[in-house]
C-alpha cells in the first residue's frame, strides 16, 4: 500500500517522458492527433451492442502507432488491464441479464450476454489504448495548444497549463507527506480520517501560498491577464491529409465487413 | 465512479461532451467578468493539489478499507463554483489522459457527472444556504456531508442513466440503480466527513481564503430564490420524465428488473420497446445518431430497432466459422503490420 | 545613469494580519553596485526585496527605483526595470517549457516573435543551458532550475538584477557555477541569503537588517568581518574566514601524503 | 549492541520508471556512529535514506538494521528503530499544533496517554522548543520547523537518527545550534547534506557517493580534505578549509582596528 502512490506517480513521469520523445507521430499537429483521437473512439463505440467482428480491425490504428510512434506495448497494455477491472466489473453483468443463445461455436451454444460482454471489452482495449496513446505520442502542453485553437476559453487552457505543471511538484510534495504520515503510523494506526484531514489541510494551505508566490513572479515578468506563447508546432498540409486518410479509413472499417468479407473468401478458396 | 467509452453509445457521449464544453464556456465567462486574473495560477495550482489529494489514501474508520478525496463539493467552497467547475474538469482532464480513466468522450459525462453536481446543485442550493448565517464547524458539518451526499447521489443517478440509455451494458436501470446509489451514500458520508474537516482546517489557519470566496462571490439573496427554484424546476422535469418513461415502459420497474434477473420471459418484446424508444429519444436529441449506419450485404433491415441482430452471424454455423477465420486473418494480418513497422523503425535508425 | 537607482526611504510595510516586517528601512543604491542583505530567519530580506519592484506597496516610506517613485501607477514601469529572481526556482517557472518560461516576461513586453527569440537564445546562452530549451522545468535539476530562472529573468533586461537565497539547495559545484555567473553580469545587483560565503564573493557591499530596520551598511569585507556585529544578528562568519582547526587525523594524513609523492 | 547497526549487502533500486538510483551498495554502520554522506544533486543520497526504514524496499541485495534484515515483514519493526528527517520540515508537520505533531508517532506506537504526554515534553525540551508546544506549524520560523521536526522524531525514541539535509534554509546561528544539537545526541546519526562543513563538524566517518554506488567510505576528515575525491564528485572542500585570501578592504580595517584598540 505505501508505494501505490509512488507507483501511480512515476507513471505518469512515464507517459510524460515518452510524450517528449522525436518520431513522425510525436511531430503531427496536435490538433490533428486529438481529433482523430476522437474521430476513433466515436467511431469504434458506435458500433451495435453485439459486435465484435466490425471492431477488429480498428485494432490496425493503435498498432500503427505503437510502431510508428516507438512507444512500448506493454507498457500500455499494463496500464490498460490495470483499468480494466472496472470495465469487466460493469461487463460481467451482460452475461447475467442476456442469456438466450446467440450462435453455436463449435457445438457450444454462446449466449448474447457473452457476445457484448467481449464487445465491451473489446471497446475498452480499443479507446484505453487510443487515449494513452494520444499522451505518449503527445505533450500534455501540446494538447493544451491544442485545445485552445480548436475553440476552448483560453482561461481553462492557461490554467490547465498550471496544473501540468504543478501536478509533479504537488504530488511529489504529498507524496513527501505521505511518506512522513507513514513512516510514524504502524499497523494502520495514523491513517485515520483525522490524520487525512490535517495533511490535506497542510498541503491545501501550502498550494494557496505557493499560487500566490507563482503570481507574484507573473507579475514581475510583465504579466497583464493573458498568457502568451511563442507558437512552434504548425497545422501543416500533412496533418489535413492524414486527418483526411484516418476518417476515411474509420469510414470504410464502420461501414464494410472486412472481417466477413475475409472469411467468406478464405472459405471459398478452401 | 468513472464513466467509461466503451459503455457509452455516440449520441449519449456527445451529448453529455456538448454540454460539459457549454458549461465549462460559460464559467470561464463568469470567472473572466468578475475575477481577478490570480485566478489563473491560482486554479491550476488548486487543480494541481486535488490531484495529489486524491492519491493520498485514508483509511475508513470501522471498515479497513481505504478511501480517497473527490473534492468537487471542497473545491466549490475553497474557490467558488465557477473556478472550481473549471478546476474539476481539468483535474479529469489529466486523469483521462494519464490514467485512461474513463476516456476521451467519456471525459464529458464524467466531467458532468462529477463537476455539475457539487458546484451548480449541491454547493449553492445546499452548502451555502446551510451554513449562510454563521459557519460552525457543526454546521459545516452538516452542509458538507449533506451537499457531498447529494451530488454524489445524483452522479450515480447519472452514470446509471448514461449507461442504459446507451444501451452497450445489460444492466437494468432500477437494478443499476439499487447498486449504485447505496455505495455512493456510503461514499458520500465519508467524504463530507472528511470535506467539512478540511474545511474546519483551512479555515482555523486561514480564514480570510474563505471570506474572500463568499465576499467575491456572493449569491444574490433574491435572484437565488428564483434561480433555486427554475433549477430544481429543470432537474425535476429531467427526473421525473425519465422516470415516468421507464414507468410507462415498464409498469413495475423493480417487477421487472427481477424478472429480467430470473430469465427473460416473454420479455424481448418489452425489450425491443425500451430499446426503440431510447433510440427514437437518441435520434431526436443527439448530435450525432446512434443508427446503425453499415448496410452489409444480406444485412437485416429495421435493424435500428433492437440492435440484436448483429454483425455476428447468428445462427448459421456456416457464416460463424467464417467469422472467425476472417478473425484470425485480419489480427494476423494487423499484427503482422505493427512487427513490419517497428522491424522498419529499427532499421531506419540503426 | 540616475535610471539604476535604488531608493528606499523609511520604508515600512506592515502584513494584513498586523506583522510589522518593516518598520522603516533608508538607503541608496546606485549604479552598478552589488549589494548583500543579510539577517536572521524572519528579519524582513524577503519582504524588502519585493518592494522593489512593488510586489508589496509601501505602508509608508518612499521606494524610489531610477527616476520613478514606486506607486500603483508606475509599478508596470519599475518591473521593466527590476528583475527578480525566487527563493524556490519551482515558483519561478511555471511554463510547460524552459523556451515559453524565458520567452513569457518579452511577449508581455509586447516584442516581436523573432525580437523574443533573440532573447531567449541569448539569455539561455548566457547561463549556459541553451540545450535545456525544449525540456519541463520539472525534468531539470535543483542547479538547472537555477540557471533558468536567471535567465528569465535576464530576457527581460532588466537594470537591476533582485535575487532571494540563491545557492539553497545547490551541490557545492553548481554553487560555485553561479557565483562565477553573478560575477560576470554587469547589472546592479542585489542578493538576499544565509550563506555568508556567497555574498563575500558575489558582493562588494553589505547591509544587515534586524528586525526591519537596517543595523549596518558598509563594505562587504568590513560587515562580514566584524564578528560582534554578525553575532548580535543571528549571523557568523563565513565559513571559509572561521580559523578552523584541521582534524587530527587529516593533518596526519596531509604529512603522508606529502612525503610519497 | 547489534541492535544498532545499519548494514547494506550490494543494494540495487530501481524506481518504477527504469531510473537505477543505487546500482549495488554496501557499508556497515556501527552503534553511536556519526556518518556522513555526501555526493552530487541526483547522486542517490535521498533514496539510499529512504531504504533505512523501508520506506522503499531494495530491488536488489540486503538491508540489515540491528538483528532483522528488511523486509515487508519487518518493516514496522524497523520503523520503530530508525527515525528519519525530511530535507523539507514542512513535509514532515503535518498536525494542526507542534504538540500534536510530535505526539503523533508515540500515539501510533499505541502508548499510553500520559507516557505519550512525558514522551512529547521530553522531545521538545531536548530541542529548545517546549514553548512552542501549542503553535501551528505553519506559523513557526524555518528554524523553529526544523527544530521540531528532529523532536517529532526523538519523540519516537529511535536507535538511530536519518536526516536528509538538516542544515538548508537556515541562518547560521540556527544552523550552529543544530549542529551543537546534534553533537550532544548518542544515537546512531546518518546526515546526508551539501553542507560540507556541517558534516565536518558533526560526524566522524562519511561516505561519498556516486551515481548509485558508494565511491569512498573513511574518516570525515579524510574525505573531506581530499580535494580530488571531492572534485571528481561535484563537490568541494569545506569552505571553513578553503584557503581563502581575506579582501583588502577588509585588512586594512584589521590593521586599522590593531592600532587605536
Ligand atoms: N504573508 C505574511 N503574513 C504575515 N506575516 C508575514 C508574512 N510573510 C512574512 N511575514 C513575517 O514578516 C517577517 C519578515 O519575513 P521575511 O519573509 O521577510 O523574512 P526573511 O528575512 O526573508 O526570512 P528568511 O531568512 O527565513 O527567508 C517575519 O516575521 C514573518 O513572520
Ligand atoms: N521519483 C523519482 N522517479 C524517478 N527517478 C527518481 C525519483 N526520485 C529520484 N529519482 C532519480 O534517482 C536518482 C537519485 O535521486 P536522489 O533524490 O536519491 O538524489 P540525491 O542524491 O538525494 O540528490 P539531491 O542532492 O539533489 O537531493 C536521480 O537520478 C533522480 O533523478
Ligand atoms: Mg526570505
Ligand atoms: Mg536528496
Amino acid at each position: 500500500m505505501t508505494m501505490a502512490f509512488d507507483r501511480e506517480y512515476f507513471h505518469l513521469g512515464v507517459l510524460d517522458l515518452l510524450s517528449r520523445r522525436d518520431t513522425c507521430v510525436h511531430r503531427l499537429d496536435p490538433r490533428t492527433k486529438v481529433i482523430a483521437t476522437l474521430l476513433f473512439i466515436v467511431t469504434v463505440v458506435s458500433f451495435p451492442k453485439y459486435e465484435i467482428m466490425g471492431l477488429l480491425p480498428f485494432l490496425l490504428f493503435p498498432v500503427l502507432v505503437f510502431g510508428l510512434g516507438d512507444i512500448p506495448v506493454w507498457l500500455i497494455l499494463k496500464k490498460v488491464l490495470l483499468v480494466s477491472p472496472f470495465a469487466a466489473f460493469i461487463g460481467i453483468f451482460n452475461p447475467v441479464f442476456d442469456t438466450e443463445p446467440m450462435v453455436t461455436v463449435s457445438g457450444i451454444a454462446v449466449s448474447g450476454g457473452w457476445i457484448s460482454f467481449l464487445s465491451v471489452m473489446l471497446r475498452f482495449l480499443l479507446t484505453m489504448t487510443s487515449v494513452l496513446l494520444l499522451i505518449a505520442t503527445t505533450s500534455f502542453p501540446g494538447i493544451c495548444h491544442a485545445l485552445r485553437r480548436l475553440g476552448m476559453p483560453e482561461l481553462f487552457t492557461s490554467q490547465l497549463l498550471f496544473l501540468y505543471r504543478y501536478l509533479f511538484v504537488l504530488v511529489e510534495e504529498g507524496m513527501r507527506m505521505v511518506r512522513a504520515r507513514d513512516m510514524r503510523s504502524f499497523r494502520g494506526k495514523g491513517q485515520d480520517v483525522r490524520v487525512f484531514v490535517s495533511l490535506v489541510g497542510t498541503l491545501f494551505l501550502r498550494t494557496m501560498e505557493r499560487a500566490e508566490r507563482i503570481y507574484h513572479a507573473m507579475l514581475s515578468r510583465g504579466f497583464t491577464g493573458s498568457m502568451r506563447f511563442v507558437r512552434t508546432v504548425r497545422f501543416r498540409a500533412t496533418d489535413l491529409a492524414l486527418l483526411a486518410a484516418v476518417a476515411a479509413v474509420l469510414y470504410a472499417f464502420r461501414v464494410y465487413d472486412i472481417v466477413g468479407a475475409v472469411g467468406r473468401q478464405t472459405e471459398r478458396m478452401f | 465512479m468513472h464513466m467509461a467509452d466503451a459503455l457509452l453509445s455516440p449520441a449519449v457521449g456527445t451529448t453529455m461532451l456538448a454540454g460539459t464544453l457549454g458549461t465549462v464556456a460559460y464559467c470561464s465567462r463568469k470567472l473572466r467578468e468578475n475575477v481577478d486574473e490570480k485566478m489563473i495560477p491560482v486554479m491550476g495550482v488548486t487543480g494541481a493539489f486535488l490531484f495529489a489529494a486524491q492519491m493520498i489514501n485514508f483509511t475508513i474508520p470501522g471498515t479497513g478499507s481505504s478511501g480517497h478525496l473527490g473534492g468537487g463539493m471542497l473545491l466549490a467552497v475553497l474557490l467558488g463554483p465557477h473556478a472550481a467547475f473549471l478546476v474539476m474538469a481539468s483535474v479529469l482532464t489529466v486523469q483521462a489522459l494519464f490514467f485512461a480513466d474513463g476516456g476521451l468522450l467519456a471525459l464529458g459525462s464524467n466531467v458532468w457527472n462529477l463537476g455539475v453536481y457539487p458546484c451548480f446543485i449541491a454547493y449553492p442550493l445546499i452548502y451555502r444556504p446551510l451554513t449562510r448565517n454563521d459557519g460552525s464547524s457543526g454546521k459545516i458539518t452538516i452542509a458538507s456531508i449533506v451537499g457531498v451526499v447529494t451530488g454524489l447521489q445524483l452522479g450515480a443517478f447519472s452514470v446509471v442513466l448514461q449507461t442504459v440509455l446507451s444501451g452497450r451494458s445489460e444492466l437494468p436501470f432500477v437494478t443499476f440503480l439499487l447498486m449504485m446509489l447505496p455505495i455512493h451514500l456510503a461514499i458520500g458520508l465519508v467524504e463530507g466527513f472528511v470535506t467539512a474537516g478540511v474545511i474546519g482546517y483551512v479555515k482555523a489557519a486561514r480564514p480570510e481564503i474563505l471570506e474572500s470566496v463568499e465576499q467575491s462571490r456572493p449569491l444574490p439573496a433574491r435572484v437565488r430564490v428564483k434561480r433555486v427554484a427554475i433549477v430544481f424546476l429543470g432537474v425535476a422535469i429531467v427526473a421525473g420524465g425519465t422516470l415516468s418513461w421507464f414507468a410507462s415502459s415498464n409498469p413495475d420497474g423493480l417487477e421487472w428488473s427481477i424478472e429480467k434477473v430470473m430469465g427473460k420471459q416473454e420479455l424481448s418484446k418489452q425489450e425491443g420497446r425500451v430499446a426503440s424508444v431510447l433510440e427514437s429519444v437518441q435520434e431526436k436529441t443527439a448530435l450525432l445518431p446512434d443508427y446503425d449506419f453499415r448496410k452489409p450485404a444480406g444485412a437485416q433491415e429495421g435493424a435500428e430497432a433492437g440492435e440484436p441482430e448483429s454483425s455476428w452471424p447468428a445462427g448459421k454455423p456456416g457464416r460463424s466459422a467464417s467469422g472467425i477465420v476472417g478473425s484470425f486473418l485480419v489480427l494476423g494480418a494487423v499484427l503482422c503490420i505493427g512487427f513490419v513497422v517497428k522491424a522498419l523503425r529499427r532499421k531506419q535508425e540503426g | 545613469m540616475s535610471h539604476h537607482l535604488v531608493e528606499f526611504e523609511n520604508v515600512r510595510f506592515r502584513y494584513p494580519d498586523g506583522t510589522e516586517a518593516l518598520k522603516g528601512a533608508s538607503f541608496r543604491i546606485t549604479h552598478g553596485e552589488s549589494v548583500g542583505i543579510i539577517g536572521a530567519n524572519g528579519a524582513g530580506k524577503s519582504t524588502l526585496l519585493m518592494q522593489m519592484n512593488g510586489y508589496m506597496l509601501p505602508s509608508a516610506g518612499t521606494v524610489t527605483i531610477g527616476d520613478l517613485q514606486l506607486t500603483k501607477k508606475t509599478r508596470p514601469e519599475i518591473r521593466k526595470k527590476v528583475g527578480v529572481v525566487f527563493q524556490n526556482p519551482d515558483d519561478q517557472l511555471f511554463m510547460p517549457t524552459v523556451h515559453d518560461d524565458v520567452a513569457f516576461g518579452p511577449l508581455n513586453l509586447g516584442m516581436h516573435a523573432e525580437k523574443v527569440q533573440e532573447r531567449v537564445l541569448t539569455a539561455l546562452r548566457t547561463v549556459g543551458c541553451l540545450d535545456l530549451r525544449e525540456k519541463p522545468p520539472h525534468r531539470l535539476s535543483g542547479g538547472q532550475k537555477r540557471a533558468v530562472s536567471i535567465a528569465t529573468v535576464i530576457a527581460m533586461d532588466p537594470d537591476i538584477l533582485v535575487m532571494d537565497e540563491p545557492s539553497s539547495n545547490l551541490d557545492p559545484k553548481s554553487r560555485r557555477y553561479l557565483m562565477n555567473l553573478l560575477k560576470k553580469f554587469e547589472h546592479t545587483k542585489i542578493v538576499a541569503a544565509h550563506d555568508l560565503d556567497f555574498i563575500l564573493e558575489v558582493c562588494r557591499r553589505c547591509l544587515v537588517i534586524h528586525d526591519g530596520r537596517i543595523v549596518a551598511d558598509g563594505p562587504a569585507g568590513e560587515i562580514l568581518t566584524d564578528q560582534s556585529l554578525l553575532e548580535e544578528n543571528n549571523l557568523e562568519l563565513p565559513l571559509s574566514l572561521q580559523s578552523r582547526s584541521v582534524p587530527e587525523s587529516v593533518v596526519a594524513r596531509f604529512d603522508r601524503r606529502q612525503v610519497p609523492e
